[in-house]
C-alpha cells in the first residue's frame, strides 16, 4: 500500500520495467505517452463529474433535485450528453475564417493540458516538476486568452466578438490579481517549484500558517481566479442575455464540448493550484501537539487529501455562480483595477515585510 | 599686511549690479539705490584704506595684490587678471570711488520717482566696476577689456532716457566714435605684445624694459612709436580729444548725475590715465608720440576754450570745459620728460587730474541742482537763482573759482603745475596754457554770473533749493575742491617713483591768476547785469563767433565725410559687390544644393520600408566587403 | 540520432514554416497566430536547452503578452472579410533577393567559422540564480539594467495609455 | 540537445527566422504585420544570445539576461506601438504604412 502515499515506487517500477526491454529514447516515447494518456483520461472523467457536479449543485441551491432520470440519480447524464454531442452536426458559417475556427478549441484545450501536466496530484504524481512551476502554470494559462480571442473572431459573429473581447480583457486583467496572490505564497516559501511549495506546508497550510496577508491572498485568488475562468458571477462573456452563448456562440458539436470541457478543466486547474499553494496540496491536516490526531489524518492517501481540497475550492466556485448577481463590464474591471490590484500589491508588500521579519510560522 | 582685500573693491560694486539688473522693477521701493550705495562707500572706504596703507609704507613700488591667469596662449604670452597698486592707480581708485560715491548719493535725490530707477543705479554700478578695473589693470588686454566695459556702461547711461531720440542718437555716436578710436586702441596692444611679447604694465614700464630690442620701422618711425600713437588714439577717444571730441558734447543727454561721474571725473580722463600708465615707454621709446600728444592736447584746450564761450546749453559749456581741461592734462603728459625735474609736467598732470575731479564733479553736480530747479538747460532762460538757492549758489562758486585757477583754490596749484612745466620746455604751449587760463575764467563766470545774477527771469514756479542728499554731496566735493590743491602731491606721484618737491613758480602763477582775474573782470562786467555789450562783441567777430558757436562745424564736417565720401565712394560699391558678387555666389551654392537635392529626394521618400530595404542593403555590402577583406 | 535532436528539428522545422507563413498570410489575424507558432516554438527550444525561466518568460511575454496585444489590435482595427492585398511582384522579388542574399551571407559565415567553447565553470541557470543575478550589484550582477527596464516599463505604460487615450471631446457649456 | 546539435546547424534556423522577418518587414504594408515581423527578428536574435551563451559560454548566463532584457524592451516597445497604430487607425481609418504621410508635403 505504500503505492498510495509516495508514487515515486510506482513510477519507478513502471520506468525499470519499461527500461528492461526498451532503448532509452523508446522509454522516454513510451513514458510521454503513458502520462499523456493519464491525463487524457482525468480530463474526460473531470468533464463527467463536474458537469454532473455542476448541474447537482446548482439545483441544490434552487431547491430542485436536477438531472435525475439518467442512471441512478441521473449520474448517467452527463455521458449521455456526450454522445448527443458527439452527434450534432458541427456548422460553420458562411464567411468564417475555417482554419482559426477550428484551432481555436484546441489553443484552448492544449493551454489546459500543459497546465495540467505541472499539477502534483501526490506525492510523486506529477508529471513536469521544474523549479519554475508556478511561473510556467501562469505562462501556460495565459496562452488560453488567444483560444478565446480567435474563436470570437473567426465566426463572424458581433456577439462572438463582442464577447471574446470582454473575455479577453476580463482574462488578461484578472490574471495580474492571481499571479500577484500566489506570489505572495511565494515571497514565504522561496520558491517557485510546486513540490517544494507543497513539502513547505508538511507541518501547517500557508493559509494558516501566513497570518492575515496570506488570507486576504487566498480570498483575492479566489475572486480572481473564478473571473480568470469566466464562471459567474463574472461570466458577461458569455452573458445568454445580451451575447446569447458569447465567443462559442458559433460552436456546436464536438467543438462546443471542448469548450466547455476546457471550462471545467480550467476550474479544476485553479482550484488546484489554489489548493496546492495556500492549502497544503496533498498535506494532510495536522494540529500541532495533536500527536493522535495527526497520525489518523496521516492515513488518509495524499490523493484524497488532494481531491478534497480541490473538490472544495470547486464547490464554492460554483456557490459563487449560483449565488451572486452578473456583474456589468465596468464594474468587472473597476473591481480588479482599483480594488483587487492595489489591495493585492499593498499585501505582498506587507507579506515581504513580514517574511522578512520571520514572523511567520 | 597684504592687499588682498583690495578685491572687494571691484566684487562690491558688480555686486551691486547683478542684484539690481536682476531684481530691476521688482525690487521695492528706493532699495536699489542704498545696495548700489552701500557697496560703493565699501569700496571707497576700502580704497582710502588702500591709499593710507600704501602711501605711508613709504614706497611707491608697484604691487600685484591680486593674480590669475585668464588665458594662456604659449608659454611666454598669457593674458593675466589682477589688481595692480601702484601711486596712480591708487590715486585713480580714490577719485573715482569718492566721486561715485558722491554722485551715487546725489542720484538717490536727483533720480527719485524716475522710471528705471533700478535700471539706473544697476549701470551706474557697473560703470564703477569697470571703471575700477580699468585702472587697478595689471596689463595692457585687462585694461582693453575693462576700457570695453566703462564704453558699453556709458553707452548704455547716456542713452539711459531710451524713449528720448536725442539720448539714443547720443548714446549711439559716443559708442561709435569710441569704438572707432578704440580700433586704434586695441591695434596698437597687438602691435606692442606682438613686439615685446608681454602685455604686462609691470614689465612694459621697467626702466630696463626700455632696451627691448625694438629696431622695427614703419614709414620712417618705429614701429613702438606706431604703437603708442594708436594707444594714444584709444586714450583721445575716450577723453575726447580733438579730432574724436564730437561725442562729448552730445553725451550730455544722459542724467546729469552720470555727466558728472562718467564724462567729467572719471571716464575721459581714462584716455591720460592710460598715456600715463604707459608714461615711461611713452618717454622713451617714443618722444614722437608724447610730441603728438601735447599737440593735441594743446590744440584741444583751446579749441575747446573758444567753443566754451560762445555756448548757451549749461552741460555743453560744462562739457567743453571738460574738454579744455583734458587738454590741459593732456598737453602736461606731453611736454613732460622721465624722472627727476624733468617729470614736473607727469606729476601736473595726474594732480590736474585729481582736483579736476572734485571741482568738474561739483560743478555738474551743481548744474543737475539749477536743472532740477528750473528744469531747463539753456542759461538764456536763467537768471538771478543766487536768491533761490543759496548753497548751490556757493558751491558753484567755489567750482568756478578752482577751475579759474584762483589761489587757494585746488586749480590753482594744479594748473600752475602744468603751466610751469610747460613753461620749462615749450614756449608756445605755455602761451597757449596762460591764454586758455584767462578764457577759463571767463566763461565759467559767464556762466555763473548769467546763472545766479543777471536778470531775473520769472519762472513759471518758483525754483527751490535741491534736498540734503543732493546738496550733501555737493559739499563735500566743494570741501574737497577746496583743500585738494593743498595736497603735497609731488611727494607722492612723480614719473619715476622718486619725490618731487613740489613747489610754485611764482612768475608763472602770478600771470595766469592775473589773467583769470581779468576774464572774470570781462564777464562780471558783461553779465553782472543783463547788457548789450556780448551781443556786440559777438558780432564784431562775426563769422568767428559764428563757427564757435556751431563747433566750428565739425559734426557737419564728420557728416559730410561718412556720407559723403565713406557711403558713397566706399560702401555702396562695397554692397554693390556684397549683393551681386558674393551674394550670387552663394545663390549659386544654394541652387546647386538644391538642384542636387531635388535630384536624390527620392531617398527620403518618407516610406519606411524604403529606408530598411537600403539599411540592410548596406548592412550586407559592408558585410560582404568585410568578408572580402578577410580572405 | 538521439531523440532531442529529433525533436529540436521537429520544432525547428515548424518554427521556420510557421514564421515563413507569419510573413506571408494574407490574412492578418492568421499572420499572428502563425507568429504565435513561431514564438511558441521558441519556447520550446528555451526548454529544451534548459532555460526554463527564460522559457516561461517568452511564454508570458510573448506569447501571453505581445500576442495578445496585437489580436486585440487586429480585433480592433481590421475586418474578418478583409484580405489584404498582395505586394507587387517587382517589391518581392527585390526583397526576396535580399534576403537570400542576406542568409546566403550569413550562412556562408556560420558554416565557415569555427566556435570555439570557452571552458567555463559557471552556474545553472536555476530560479534562485536567476533573481540572484537579476538583483546582484556585485561583479555578474544585472540591478542596474533590471531598474532601468522597470522604468522604461512604466514609461512605455504610461505613453501607451496616453497615447491611446481617447481625446475626450470638450464641453463648452 | 546541446550535445547532438552542432551550433552551426541552429544558428542555421536563426538565420533563416531573422531574414524571413526581414523579408516580412520590407514587404508587408500593414503596420501589425510589419510589428510581426519584428517580432519574428527580435525573436531570432534572442535564440541567438541563447545559443551562443548555452553553446560557448555554458555557466556564464550573459546571453540569458540579454535575451530576457530584450524581451522585455520587446513588450513595451509592442505596447506603444499599438497604442500608435490604434489612435493611427482612430486618427485616418487605415494602418496602413504607405497611407501614414499626413506630415508630409
Amino acid at each position: 500500500m505504500n503505492w498510495l502515499y509516495d508514487f515515486n515506487y510506482l513510477t519507478r517500477s513502471i520506468h525499470e520495467s519499461l527500461a528492461e526491454t526498451f532503448e532509452p529514447a523508446t522509454v522516454t516515447i513510451v513514458e510521454m505517452a503513458l502520462a499523456g494518456l493519464c491525463f487524457m483520461i482525468l480530463f474526460a472523467l473531470l468533464g463527467l463529474v463536474l458537469v454532473y457536479a455542476e448541474r447537482k449543485v446548482s439545483a441544490f441551491f434552487q431547491q430542485r433535485l436536477g438531472p435525475m432520470r439518467v442512471g441512478k440519480w441521473g449520474t448517467a447524464q452527463t455521458l449521455a450528453d456526450v454522445i448527443k454531442l458527439l452527434m450534432k452536426e458541427p456548422l460553420i458559417n458562411k464567411n468564417a475564417d475555417r482554419f482559426l475556427f477550428n484551432l481555436a478549441p484546441y489553443i484552448i484545450m492544449i493551454a489546459s493540458f500543459m497546465a495540467m501536466a505541472s499539477l502534483p496530484f501526490a506525492k510523486g504524481l506529477q508529471a513536469l516538476d521544474f523549479d519554475i512551476g508556478l511561473l510556467y502554470i501562469s505562462a501556460v494559462s495565459s496562452l488560453g486568452v488567444i483560444g478565446i480571442l480567435l474563436a470570437g473572431w473567426s465566426s463572424d459573429n458581433k456577439y462572438s466578438l463582442i464577447g471574446a473581447m470582454r473575455s479577453g480583457a476580463q482574462i488578461i486583467s484578472y490574471e495580474l490579481s492571481v499571479g500577484l496572490s500566489l506570489l505572495t505564497i511565494v515571497v514565504l516559501t522561496g520558491s517557485l517549484q510546486l513540490s517544494t511549495i507543497v513539502e513547505s506546508q508538511a507541518n501547517g497550510w500557508w493559509i494558516f500558517k501566513g497570518h492575515i496577508p496570506a488570507v486576504v491572498a487566498f480570498i483575492i485568488f479566489l475572486i480572481a481566479s473564478t473571473a480568470e475562468t469566466n464562471r459567474g458571477p463574472f461570466d458577461l462573456a458569455e452573458a445568454e442575455s445580451e451575447l446569447t452563448a458569447g465567443f462559442h456562440t458559433e460552436y456546436s458539436g464536438l467543438k462546443f464540448a471542448f469548450f466547455f470541457l476546457a471550462e471545467f478543466a480550467n476550474m479544476f486547474i485553479v482550484a488546484a493550484i489554489g489548493a496546492t499553494v495556500f492549502l497544503g496540496g496533498w498535506m494532510p491536516f495536522h494540529i500541532g501537539g495533536w500527536e493522535g490526531f495527526n497520525n489518523i489524518m496521516d492515513y488518509v492517501p495524499p490523493l484524497f487529501w488532494f481531491f478534497g481540497k480541490v473538490s472544495f475550492l470547486i464547490f464554492m466556485m460554483m456557490w459563487f455562480r449560483w449565488t451572486f448577481p452578473r456583474l456589468r463590464i465596468d464594474q468587472l474591471l473597476t473591481l480588479e483595477w482599483k480594488y483587487l490590484l492595489p489591495v493585492n500589491l499593498m499585501n505582498i508588500v506587507l507579506m515581504a515585510f513580514l517574511s522578512l521579519m520571520g514572523w511567520h510560522f | 599686511m597684504g592687499y588682498q582685500y583690495t578685491i572687494w573693491i571691484l566684487i562690491l560694486p558688480i555686486v551691486a549690479f547683478v542684484i539690481n539688473g536682476l531684481g530691476s522693477g521688482k525690487l521695492p521701493g528706493k532699495i536699489s539705490g542704498w545696495i548700489a550705495t552701500v557697496a560703493i562707500g565699501i569700496s571707497a572706504f576700502l580704497s582710502y584704506k588702500t591709499a593710507f596703507q600704501f602711501f605711508g609704507s613709504g614706497s611707491h613700488e608697484k604691487i600685484i595684490a591680486v593674480k590669475t591667469t585668464w588665458l594662456r596662449f604659449n608659454e611666454g604670452l598669457q593674458i593675466d587678471m589682477g589688481i595692480l597698486l601702484d601711486p596712480i592707480s591708487i590715486m585713480m581708485l580714490v577719485v573715482i570711488t569718492t566721486v561715485s560715491l558722491m554722485v551715487f548719493v546725489y542720484s538717490q535725490g536727483y533720480m527719485k520717482g524716475e522710471k528705471g530707477y533700478d535700471r539706473y543705479f544697476a549701470f551706474l554700478s557697473l560703470f564703477s566696476f569697470s571703471m575700477l578695473g580699468l585702472v587697478v589693470a595689471t596689463n595692457l588686454f585687462q585694461t582693453y577689456m575693462f576700457w570695453e566695459l566703462v564704453g558699453v556702461s556709458s553707452y548704455l547711461l547716456i542713452g539711459f532716457y531710451y524713449d528720448k531720440p536725442a539720448a539714443v542718437a547720443a548714446s549711439k555716436k559716443a559708442f561709435i566714435v569710441t569704438r572707432f578710436a578704440d580700433l586704434g586702441f586695441l591695434i596698437g596692444i597687438l602691435i606692442i605684445s606682438f613686439y615685446t611679447g608681454t602685455f604686462d604694465f609691470d614689465i612694459l614700464t621697467r626702466p630696463e624694459a626700455m632696451t627691448l630690442p625694438v629696431t622695427a620701422t614703419f614709414l620712417g618711425l618705429s614701429t613702438m612709436t606706431w604703437a603708442l600713437l594708436l594707444v594714444f588714439m584709444g586714450g583721445a577717444g575716450k577723453s575726447a580729444m580733438f579730432p574724436l571730441h564730437i561725442w562729448l558734447p552730445d553725451a550730455m543727454e544722459g542724467p546729469t548725475p552720470v555727466s558728472a561721474l562718467i564724462h567729467a571725473a572719471t571716464m575721459v580722463v581714462a584716455g591720460v590715465y592710460l598715456v600715463a600708465r604707459l608714461f615711461p615707454t611713452y618717454s622713451v621709446l617714443a618722444p614722437d608720440a608724447l610730441e603728438v600728444v601735447a599737440f593735441i592736447g594743446a590744440f584741444t584746450t583751446l579749441f575747446a576754450a573758444v567753443i566754451a564761450c560762445t555756448q548757451f546749453d549749461i552741460k555743453r559749456i560744462l562739457a567743453f570745459s571738460t574738454m579744455s581741461q583734458i587738454g590741459y592734462m593732456m598737453l602736461a603728459l606731453g611736454v613732460s620728460g622721465y624722472g627727476g625735474e624733468e617729470g614736473l609736467g607727469y606729476t601736473a598732470s595726474l594732480f590736474h587730474l585729481f582736483t579736476h575731479a572734485f571741482f568738474k564733479a561739483l560743478l555738474f553736480l551743481g548744474a543737475g541742482s539749477i536743472i532740477h530747479a528750473v528744469h531747463t538747460n539753456d542759461i538764456r532762460e536763467m537768471g538771478g537763482l543766487r536768491k533761490y538757492q543759496p548753497i548751490t549758489h556757493i558751491l558753484f562758486l567755489i567750482a568756478c573759482l578752482a577751475i579759474a585757477g584762483i589761489p587757494p583754490f585746488a586749480g590753482f596749484f594744479s594748473k600752475d603745475e602744468i603751466l610751469a612745466a610747460a613753461f620749462a620746455t615749450h614756449p608756445i604751449y605755455y602761451i597757449i596754457g596762460t591764454l586758455v587760463a584767462g578764457l577759463t575764467a571767463f566763461y565759467m563766470f559767464r556762466l555763473y554770473f548769467i546763472v545766479f545774477w543777471g536778470k531775473s527771469t520769472s519762472y513759471t514756479h518758483t525754483p527751490h533749493e535741491s534736498p540734503v542728499i543732493m546738496t550733501l554731496p555737493m559739499m563735500i566735493l566743494g570741501i574737497g575742491s577746496v583743500v585738494a590743491g593743498l595736497i603735497p602731491f609731488g611727494s607722492y606721484i612723480s614719473s619715476d617713483g622718486v619725490p618731487l618737491k613740489g613747489h610754485i613758480d611764482w612768475v608763472v602763477a602770478t600771470i595766469s591768476v592775473v589773467l583769470a582775474l581779468v576774464g572774470i573782470l570781462i564777464a562780471f562786467k558783461f553779465y553782472k547785469t543783463e547788457s548789450a555789450k556780448p551781443e556786440a562783441i559777438s558780432k564784431s567777430f562775426g563769422a568767428f563767433y559764428r563757427s564757435a558757436l556751431s563747433k566750428f562745424y565739425f559734426d557737419e564736417l564728420y557728416i559730410a565725410i561718412t556720407k559723403g565720401v565713406i557711403f558713397r565712394f566706399v560702401s555702396k560699391p562695397l554692397a554693390w559687390f556684397d549683393r551681386n558678387v558674393i551674394d550670387a555666389f552663394m545663390n549659386l551654392i544654394a541652387a546647386i544644393t538644391n538642384w542636387v537635392s531635388s535630384q536624390i529626394k527620392e531617398f527620403q521618400s518618407g516610406q519606411l520600408q524604403k529606408y530598411a530595404f537600403i539599411f540592410i542593403s548596406g548592412v550586407i555590402i559592408i558585410l560582404l566587403s568585410f568578408l572580402y577583406a578577410n580572405q | 540520432m538521439a531523440t532531442s535532436a529529433i525533436i529540436f528539428y521537429v520544432v525547428a522545422t515548424i518554427m521556420i514554416v510557421f514564421s515563413l507563413l507569419a510573413v506571408t498570410s494574407r490574412k492578418i489575424l492568421r499572420a499572428a497566430v502563425y507568429l504565435l507558432f513561431a514564438l511558441a516554438g521558441t519556447a520550446g527550444i528555451y526548454f529544451m536547452v534548459d532555460y526554463y525561466f527564460l522559457a516561461a518568460v517568452q511564454l508570458i511575454v510573448y506569447a501571453g503578452g505581445i500576442v495578445v496585444l496585437i489580436i486585440f489590435s487586429i480585433l480592433l482595427t481590421s475586418h474578418i472579410e478583409e484580405k489584404m492585398e498582395k505586394p507587387d511582384s517587382l517589391k518581392i522579388i527585390l526583397t526576396a533577393i535580399l534576403g537570400l542574399g542576406g542568409t546566403a551571407v550569413s550562412l556562408y559565415v556560420i558554416t565557415n567559422h569555427l566556435f570555439t567553447p570557452q571552458p567555463t565553470t559557471g552556474v545553472e541557470a536555476t530560479m534562485s540564480t536567476i533573481g540572484e543575478k537579476l538583483l546582484g550589484y556585485g561583479a555578474g550582477g544585472y540591478v542596474l539594467p533590471f531598474e532601468v527596464i522597470s522604468i522604461l516599463l512604466l514609461a512605455a505604460m504610461v505613453g501607451a495609455i496616453v497615447v491611446a487615450k481617447r481625446n475626450k471631446p470638450e464641453n463648452h457649456d | 540537445m546541446i550535445e547532438s546539435v552542432p551550433l552551426n546547424q541552429v544558428l542555421i534556423v536563426t538565420t533563416l527566422m531573422f531574414f524571413i522577418g526581414v523579408y516580412g518587414f520590407l514587404t508587408r504594408k500593414n503596420l501589425i504585420t510589419m510589428l510581426i515581423s519584428v517580432e519574428l527578428m527580435l525573436n531570432a536574435v534572442n535564440l541567438n544570445f541563447v545559443f551562443f551563451d548555452r553553446y560557448l559560454f555554458p555557466g556564464k548566463l550573459e546571453g540569458h539576461f540579454f535575451s530576457l532584457f530584450i524581451i522585455a524592451i520587446a513588450a513595451a516597445e509592442a505596447a506603444v506601438a499599438i497604442a500608435i497604430f490604434i489612435n493611427l487607425y482612430r486618427n485616418i481609418r487605415s494602418i496602413n504604412v504607405e497611407d501614414v504621410n499626413e506630415m508630409k508635403n
